[in-house]
Formats: C-alpha cells, sequence, structure tokens
C-alpha cells in the first residue's frame, strides 16, 4: 500500500466529507458511461439489440456508443477474440483513456467459448487485458448485458476517490501487445495461447499484469481453474487431462501446484 | 436441356476433351492401417469415388468447357480435402447452373508437391476459394495473382487443416475408456 | 489543376461500419478508390477443424454461429446435408415448419441488412432501429420454438427438435397481421428517400456476366438480373409445392439490391399465408421416427461417401460439403460461405467510386463476417 | 427444373429515381412522426393498437421468458429424498460441443466398484454454448437447462461451476417447464427409484440435503409425486 493510500484512509475514516464527494463523483461516472462500439461477432448483434429501442440502453446512461477509444471508458469486448485480431484488441484497449473498464460479453470473450478448441481463437480475453465483469452466455440476452453494465456501476461505486491511481503519481501502464509469431501469438518470445496446451500466462498473474489494474476495483486475485487440472475430475480420465501434448498439461499442473495463491 | 447426372458428364468429358479423366487406381492397403475412431468399421477405401476424376492439369481446359459449351456458370465451391493415409490432397470443384443442377469435378495432387493450375484468372470467383484452399492446406495454384495466406497471418507456419496439423482441446481424447 | 498522388488507406479491423471485424485496404487517388483489397481472418474461428473431431450432432449448434443472423437457415443447410449423406427422409410436417423457420429467417435478415445498409449511408439508427423492431418480434417466437433467441439449434436430422408450442401460431398470425403494414411502412420511408437515392442509384453496379464469373448468390446475383433462386432451381423441401415469385434487379446497382431484399421479404411473407394454412393438415410428425430419439442422432454414422447439401439461404447459397469416413465424425467437413464468396467482386465494384461509397457497397453485399471467416 | 407454373420471375420497379426536393424526406419524416405520435396516444390505454414493441424498464419489469429457454444446465436432485438423479453414465460428457461437463463416477468405499452415482461434476459455465444437447440426450433426466441469465460476475473461476451449484430440486425445474418435465416425469422417478437401490450410504445424495434426510433408501420410499 503506498503513503498516499494510507493518508486517504485516514482522511476518510475521519471525515465525511471526502465520503460524501465520492458519492457524488461515482454517482456521475457510473451514470454516463460511454462505450466503446467493438462487436466482434454474435454478441454484438445482442450488444446493438441491447442498443435499441427494446432494451434501451440509454436508460442507463450508457448509450453512446463511440467509434474512437479515446472517448470511450468502457471496452465491451462482444465476440470471439482470435488471435489475429488479439493485437489490436490490447492496442485499443491501451488508448482508451483512465479510468477504463472491461466487460467480456459472452463466452467465447471470457475463455475462447465453444470455439476455444480452434488453433485461432484466444482462450479469453483477460489473458491479455484485465477484465471487470464478466457475462457467461452464448450468446448473454440483452437483459444479461444490462445486469453486467449495473454489476459494473456496483463496483464504480465501490471505488474511493482517494485511491485511484490515475489520480496518483504512478506511471501510466501500457499492456503488452503481442506479436504474430510463427505458431501462434508471442510476447517476447513466449507463446501465449500455445496450440495443444494450456495457456501459459495466467490472468493477473502474468508478467505485465497484476500490479497494474485499472481502477483498482478489489477482484479475487488467482490463477484461471482449469477442469482438468481439477484432481477430482482428472483422475477419472487421466488421457483427458493429459491432453495432446502431455508435457505442457504436466507443466501446467506444476504451476498451479507452485502458485501459493489459495483457490476458491 | 435438364440438369446431368455423372455420367453425362463423364460421357460428354471422354467424348468432347479425350484424355482428361483420370482412372481411378484401387487402392494398395499394404500402408498400416492408423488407429480408427471408436466405432469405425474396418478402414474403408476413402478414395474410391463415382464422380468425375480429372488429371489435375486438365482443370482449367474442364472448367472452360463446362463453362462456355454447357452453361455451367457458376463455379459454386472449390475445396480441398486432405486424405493423409493415401498421401493425396483432393479438390473438389463443384459448378452449377443457373436453371438448376450441380456437377462435381474432383481431381488429385500429391501431398508434398500440390500444384495445379489456378481458375482465377478466367474465372475471378475462384480467387478467394484458391486462397483459402492454400491457406488451409497448402495447395499451390499456378497463375493466381495474389496466392496468399486469406484467414491466418503471413508469419504463421503450417497450414491448419491438414490431418496432421497438431489439435487442441480434449475432445475425443478420452474416448475410448 | 490540383495534382494528386496514390495513397494506401487502412479501414479496418473493425470499422466498416461494424459488419463484422473486417479490413479493406484502397489505394485511392484523391477521392477515388483505384483499387481495393480485403483482408479476413479477424473472425476465423477454425470451424471447420472443430467440425472434424465432433460428431454429426455436434456439429449443429456450431453452424448457429457461422451466420448468426440467420442460425435456422443454417441449420437447415446442415440437416440436408447430413440427410443426403445418410439418405434419411424427413416428414411432411417437419418439412413445413422447417420452411416457416427458413423464412421467418430470411424477413428478418433482409429487415436488418437494410436497416444496416441504410447504416452505412448515414441514416443513422432509425432504419436499423426500424428493422430491428420487427427482428426482436421474430425472435420472440424463435425462443418460443427453440429454446434460445439467435442461437436455435432447432434442427435435428430428419426433422426438428420439437413441435410447435400451442401458443405459436396464435402470435404467428399476430405477427402476421402486422408484417403488410411494417413492409408499406419500411418503403415508403426508405424508397424515394433522397438519402438513399443519392447515395445507391448507379452505385456498385455488377453486371449479369461479370456477377455470375464471380459466382455470386442470393440477392446479389438476383439484383444483377439473374433469376437464380436455389428454391426453385433445387426445389428442395415443400418449395416445389409454393407458390412464389423470384424478384430481379434491372440494373445490378445498390439500390436494385435494396430493391430486391425489400421484394423478397413480401415474397417470403407470400410462402408463410401458405405454410400456416397448410399447417394443420400436414402429415408426419416433428421428426421421422427412426431418428427421433437423441441416441439415433447422437450415433449417426453415415455410409463412406461425400455429399454436398445446399440450401438458399437469405444471403445466398449456404452450402455444406460433407466426406464421411463410416465413423461417427465427418471425416471433411466444408461451408460454402454465400457470403465469403459474394466479398470477391467487392475490389470491383469499389473501382472507380469514392471512398465513402466503399462502406455502402460492403452493406449492400450483406456480408457476416461469422460466416465470410468461419 | 424449371420456374413452372408456381411462381414466375419479375423485375422490381425503381420507380423514379431522380431526387426530388425534399419529398422523399417528408414522407420518410411522417412515417416516424407517426409512430412517435402512436407511442403516445395509443400506448396507455391498449398497447396492442400500436405496431411497434416498447422498452422493458429492465431491472423492474421482466419479459416472460418461453417455457422452452435454455441457457445454462443445472443437476435435479429429487426433494423427498435428496437423491440425485444423475447416475454418471458419461452421456452429456460425450455430447457437449465444446466438451465443458467433467464427472467422475462414485465408487463403493467397501467394495470399490463403481455405483449409478456420481461424485464430482463441474460444468465450465464461461465455455457452455447452451446448446441443450445434453440435457436432451441424459437417460435420466438429470441434466436440465436453466432459464437464470443474471450471472455476470467479476470473478473468472467462479464459472467453473460443480456439483454443489449445479443442484436444484426437481420441485424448481417443475415450475420452471412444467410441461417438459411432465412428459418425462414418470419415467424418471422409476429409474431413480431403481437406482437409488444400488447406491449405498450417502452416496447419491445432494449435498445439501445431507443431514437433513433419510440416508436409508428402505426406510424412505420414494413416493411418485402428483403434479402440482
Amino acid at each position: 500500500m503506498t503513503p498516499l493510500d494510507v493518508d486517504q484512509l485516514e482522511l476518510e475514516k475521519q471525515g465525511i466529507l471526502l465520503s460524501t464527494v465520492n458519492r457524488f463523483y461515482n454517482w456521475g461516472r457510473r451514470s454516463s458511461i460511454w462505450p466503446m462500439a467493438f462487436g466482434l461477432a454474435c454478441c454484438a448483434i445482442e450488444m446493438m439489440a441491447t442498443g435499441l429501442s427494446r432494451y434501451d440502453l440509454a436508460r442507463f446512461g450508457a448509450e453512446m456508443f463511440r467509434a474512437s477509444p479515446r472517448q470511450a471508458d468502457l471496452m465491451i469486448v462482444a465476440g470471439t477474440v482470435t488471435k489475429k485480431m488479439a493485437p489490436q484488441v490490447v492496442r485499443l484497449y491501451n488508448q482508451m483513456p483512465e479510468p477504463r473498464y472491461v466487460i467480456s460479453m459472452g463466452n467465447c470473450a471470457t475463455s475462447g467459448g465453444p470455439f476455444r478448441d480452434g488453433y485461432n481463437v484466444l482462450r479469453g480475453i483477460d489473458l491479455l487485458v484485465p477484465v471487470d465483469v464478466y457475462i457467461p452466455g452464448c450468446p448473454p440476452r440483452p437483459e444479461a448485458l444490462l445486469h453486467a453494465l449495473m454489476t459494473l456501476q456496483a463496483q464504480i461505486d465501490a471505488q474511493k476517490l482517494g485511491r485511484m491511481r490515475w489520480y496518483g503519481k504512478a506511471e501510466a501502464h501500457d499492456y503488452a501487445v503481442p506479436t504474430f509469431g510463427a505458431q501462434g501469438l508471442e510476447i517476447d518470445g513466449q507463446l501465449i495461447d500455445p496450440v495443444g496446451g494450456l495457456p501459459l500466462l495466467s490472468p493477473l498473474k502474468g508478467p505485465n499484469q497484476g500490479a497494474a489494474r485499472t481502477g483498482l476495483i478489489e477482484h479475487p486475485q488467482e490463477l484461471r481453474r482449469f477442469p482438468i487440472m481439477d484432481e477430482s475430475v482428472m483422475l477419472e480420465s487421466p488421457t483427458q487431462a493429459a491432453g495432446i501434448a502431455p508435457e505442457i498439461a504436466a507443466n501446467d499442473l506444476k504451476r498451479r501446484n507452485d502458485a501459493e495463491v489459495p483457490r476458491g | 436441356m435438364a440438369s446431368w447426372s455423372t455420367d453425362d458428364l463423364k460421357a460428354a468429358l471422354a467424348r468432347d476433351l479425350p484424355g482428361v479423366l483420370a482412372a481411378y487406381l484401387p487402392p494398395q492397403l499394404s500402408a498400416p492401417a492408423e488407429p480408427r475412431k471408436k466405432g469405425a468399421q474396418a478402414p474403408v477405401d476413402l478414395l474410391s469415388t463415382q464422380d468425375a476424376l480429372i488429371h489435375p492439369h486438365c482443370i482449367a481446359d474442364v472448367a472452360r468447357y463446362l463453362r462456355d459449351t454447357h452453361s455451367y456458370t457458376l463455379l459454386t465451391n472449390l475445396t480441398a480435402v486432405d486424405y493423409l493415409r493415401d498421401n493425396v490432397i483432393e479438390l473438389v470443384y463443384h459448378f452449377a447452373r443457373v436453371d438448376g443442377g450441380v456437377l462435381t469435378v474432383k481431381t488429385r495432387v500429391p501431398r508434398e508437391a500440390p500444384t495445379l493450375p489456378s481458375l482465377a484468372p478466367t474465372w475471378p470467383g475462384a480467387d478467394f476459394q484458391e486462397r483459402e484452399a492454400y491457406d488451409l492446406y497448402g495447395v499451390i495454384f499456378q497463375g493466381h495473382q495474389n496466392l496468399r495466406r486469406i484467414y491466418m497471418w503471413d508469419e504463421f507456419e503450417g497450414f491448419p487443416m491438414r490431418k496432421d496439423f497438431p489439435k487442441q482441446g480434449d475432445k475425443y481424447i478420452g474416448e475410448g475408456e | 489543376m490540383l495534382k494528386t498522388q496514390e495513397l494506401q488507406l487502412n479501414i479496418g479491423p473493425q470499422h466498416p461500419s461494424t459488419h463484422g471485424v473486417f479490413r479493406l485496404i484502397a489505394t485511392i487517388d484523391g477521392e477515388t478508390v483505384i483499387d481495393l483489397k480485403p483482408v479476413f481472418g479477424y473472425l476465423h474461428r477454425n470451424h471447420e477443424q472443430i467440425a472434424e473431431v465432433s460428431t454429426y450432432i455436434q456439429i449443429m449448434p456450431f453452424t448457429d454461429r457461422l451466420d448468426y443472423f440467420n442460425s435456422m437457415a443454417n441449420n437447415f443447410g446442415y440437416a440436408l446435408a447430413v440427410e443426403k449423406l445418410a439418405g434419411i427422409e424427413v416428414p411432411q410436417r417437419a418439412n413445413y415448419i422447417r420452411v416457416l423457420m427458413a423464412e421467418l429467417t430470411r424477413i428478418l435478415n433482409h429487415a436488418a441488412a437494410i436497416g444496416f445498409m441504410l447504416n452505412d449511408m448515414g441514416a443513422w439508427q432509425t432504419p436499423l432501429a426500424f428493422g430491428m423492431r420487427e427482428r426482436e418480434k421474430i425472435l420472440d417466437l424463435f425462443e418460443m420454438a427453440s429454446g434460445a433467441r439467435m442461437m436455435c439449434n432447432y434442427f435435428r436430422f430428419g426433422g426438428i427438435w420439437r413441435d410447435l408450442p400451442p401458443e405459436f401460431l396464435p402470435q404467428l398470425q399476430g405477427l402476421m397481421q402486422g408484417l403488410p403494414t411494417f413492409f408499406d411502412e419500411f418503403e415508403r420511408l426508405l424508397k424515394q428517400n433522397e438519402i438513399l437515392l443519392g447515395r445507391s442509384v448507379d452505385v456498385g453496379i455488377l453486371p449479369k456476366e461479370v456477377a455470375a464469373s464471380y459466382s455470386v448468390t442470393g440477392p446479389m446475383l438476383r439484383a444483377s438480373g439473374i433469376a437464380y433462386d436455389l428454391r426453385r432451381a433445387d426445389g428442395y423441401s415443400v418449395y416445389p409445392e409454393l407458390d412464389f415469385d423470384i424478384p430481379v434487379g434491372a440494373v445490378g446497382d445498390v439500390y436494385d439490391r435494396f430493391l430486391v431484399r425489400l421484394a423478397e421479404m413480401r415474397e417470403s411473407y407470400r410462402i408463410l399465408q401458405q405454410v400456416i394454412e397448410r399447417l394443420p393438415e400436414t402429415t408426419g410428425g416433428h421428426i421421422n421416427p427412426a431418428m427421433a430419439s437423441m441416441n439415433k442422432q447422437k450415433s449417426l454414422r453415415p455410409p463412406p461417401g461425400d455429399a454436398y447439401g445446399r440450401v438458399e439461404s437469405p444471403k445466398g447459397e449456404l452450402g455444406f460439403y460433407l466426406v464421411s469416413d463410416g465413423s461417427d465424425t465427418p471425416y471433411r467437413y466444408k461451408v460454402r460461405a454465400p457470403s465469403f464468396i459474394n466479398l470477391t467482386p467487392l475490389g470491383d465494384m469499389c473501382r472507380g467510386h469514392t471512398v465513402a461509397d466503399v462502406v455502402v457497397i460492403l452493406g449492400s453485399i450483406d456480408i457476416v463476417m461469422g460466416e465470410v471467416d468461419r | 427444373m424449371s420456374t413452372e407454373n408456381r411462381g414466375k420471375t419479375y423485375t422490381v420497379e425503381r420507380g423514379a429515381t431522380k431526387l426530388r426536393a425534399g419529398q422523399g424526406l417528408g414522407t420518410g419524416l411522417g412515417v416516424v412522426i407517426k409512430h412517435f405520435a402512436d407511442a403516445f396516444t395509443k400506448k396507455l390505454d391498449s398497447p396492442e393498437k400500436t405496431s411497434g414493441v416498447f422498452t422493458v424498464q429492465y431491472p423492474e419489469e421482466r419479459l416472460p421468458l418461453a417455457e422452452a429457454y435454455r441457457n445454462f444446465p443445472i443437476l435435479l436432485y429429487d426433494d423427498a429424498s435428496g437423491q440425485e438423479l444423475c447416475t454418471s453414465c458419461f452421456q452429456c460428457q460425450r455430447i457437449c460441443p465444446p466438451q465443458v461437463i467433467h464427472m467422475a463416477q462414485a465408487k463403493d468405499p467397501a467394495t470399490g466398484k463403481a455405483i449409478p452415482a456420481v461424485s464430482a461434476f463441474v460444468i465450465e459455465y464461461d465455455a457452455c454454448m447452451s446448446c441443450g444437447l445434453c440435457a436432451e440426450v441424459c437417460p435420466f433426466d438429470a441434466i436440465k437447462m436453466d432459464q437464470e441469465f443474471e450471472l455476470s460476475t467479476d470473478y473468472h473461476s467462479g464459472l467453473t461451476v460443480d456439483k454443489t451449484d449445479l443442484n436444484r430440486p426437481i420441485s424448481f425445474y417443475e415450475k420452471l417447464a412444467p410441461t417438459f418435465w411432465g412428459e418425462v416425469k414418470d419415467g424418471a422417478l422409476k429409474k431413480l427409484q431403481a437406482n437409488i437401490k444400488r447406491r449405498p450410504g450417502e452416496l447419491g445424495i445432494a449435498p445439501q440435503m445431507l443431514g437433513k434426510v433419510p440416508t436409508n433408501p428402505e426406510t424412505a420410499p420414494l413416493e411418485l409425486r402428483t403434479t402440482t
């Protein structure tokens, strides 16, 4: 915890002025979230349906779908992120001004979804950028997107004015943009999502993530759990757990055991 | 004119373009059978076909013949199939007529050197379809103006739809318990 | 006289008005496009490879996600291909329900496609909202019948998942009452609109012969004047028993494509009327009894061989080429995606037009990237 | 095949394609204004007279979901005895297109033999494609599709759901889909009864029902309930 935070906590304990300002400030921010028009696949159609008359995203102050990342503070990743598209997603995210939030809409964006077995599909956008709200569903109903927006609003409400990094002295942080390699996407020469194994970078634990969480919303910090790493299920069919590349699967299991963070 | 059957096509090709039809060679099943998926019968002869099978270097002639002489104007579909066990890549062309009817023409190239003439110069509809076959199967179409990868990025190595490209995921791996 | 210089302009991935993640590399001279190269693959989801390790019925829900506007039409094409491969009969009632769903899909697709095209022209959101309003009503019907709004997974080999629920037909009747008003209003709103006329007349002309050489299909080919409709040409399912006309265009420009889509919605409405009328008298169940149980569906092993099944999807000829090796997974599975092949003449159509027209022409093709890239 | 007599080909009417100042604009605006006025004048007393759809005030007002609506799979257990319907036959695991279902069969601790009950059951909600094939294939009607869609979360791993969160009582599903459950009810309960006899001790009882129900099937006969 930085000294700034400690001071702020003290202030908050002492006075009600700042918490009132906090509330007012957060009310303003959460009531005018401007999403970026960023539809990738099927979910984008439901996202448009949400924006149109029947579900009317405008009731939440979020109807301004911006075509430019510079004017947006919410990226709704709606659809399958392929490896060919992933660098652009990170680049657009880097261009958004802080505070910035990410909703991972639908199963494809969250984990690769039904297409995660493909050679060109990234297994979860949270391997590359931090995600604030995940919406499961394939595709989620428009109401589910509204629900996710309300979840995000609740998260924004919980933010403390004094603890926001973008007002502090911390440096602006860009997320690493992956490059195209011969086998897949690479960051610093390391494959991030190899065909035949589990993703090598775990969300929030990769070399480029963790400390730089945007918005400082308190999220559980842990390795993403893959069921084939779950002993109770795995023991039943070891061939299945091993996957095509047993050495990679073994490496994954070892990584999980080495990680000191608790699960669940 | 009513649409053609496969036999009509073969007869017409034999009559008007002698020498384009390739004979289908029965397989020598000497190669050891690869492990079959659960439930499959004994190895089947995948190359056995009733469709018109032509020599790869004749494909442009056949296509032009079908279009100009018999008004099969649409090259509806072009695809490749990888027969790993038999070491060939089969190219399947579907030609369609505006008043109905679709013809299948097949040709085979060896897996190591999959090369055949391109249809794109005379038949621009083949452009993207040939690029797709190149990207996913590595079939090289001679005479194509822009034979580059269409789906994957240029740095990518390998042809992902070939049967020997590594597969990802646990689907079907635990099968057979 | 101003001197201009050739310039390479990169559009996308993503912008070309959210038809999907798609990139265009245009070479422009001033405002005029002299060359245009599309770049795809930003939504290449390996559908075909995944299908080669899936059983036949497992592929059915994946086909929903090909052209995510028309999951019913995709299901239809795939079911036809497998039925052709395995020789499965479909009862009459199932066929009528299939056609009902396919035509509803066509209406919703064309309504949305016109809306998106107008969006591309700068008529921001209003026509789209009109089109999507009708779409919502149809989606309610889909949800009632199949259990999902977009990804219906409704077709099975030899029939459909379930028969229509009792409350389906009354609601469909209600929708049918409103549809002619919607068509009239949509036409009145748009047909003589200056923006539409100014942006679409004589833009992106695709002459008859060129269209055929590019193998384009669907409303694009019909707008160019070739009456090629698989519902007539192949006469699959029960379409030979139904009365409907084929609208074609005279010029082949963007305006004709718009008009053909409008006219096709009316034709679909005619088909729906006939189907609803005949539905109570149809014979046979909703599925072939031999394939009724899920066990039969999942252990389907077509005899070795290949088959090419195709339907007239709202975007054009949607074909499925299947090779079976006698096991329960296809040896090769290939989708002949209409919007992929309809994109081939894009460069030719745009040549000589301004940059702003590129997006309009793209909108008139009516592409869905899920299908283009698969 | 020609077009025969069931339909003809006609050329669409292009109309006057000359630009006329303001006329099209006027017509278009007329349509829009008519709808605007309709929405105001007719909505309150008779919404059915207007042709549009109205905004759903989502959190307060919800659209009725169709009975067939499916989102994610759930597991069923019997209300009275707490016994799960699942027998770990692996049918759903095999048919699942994206392979998100993982399970392990329970073993009798005394003999080590496999028994018709499931010991671990995991579904990855973050990759499920809501196709409903698992519910369709299940021979014991143990896996069904839920209609809950408000699942957005900030916790990714929370979307990998195990048996404790998957289990729902039969009465829950019966309320959700009365027709669907009515079709299979008798068969499902009969099969469950047969399976309970082969489950010793507490195996096969839903975790949340442990301690609340008698564990010996002999003393707690399962009744075929009537539809509520």
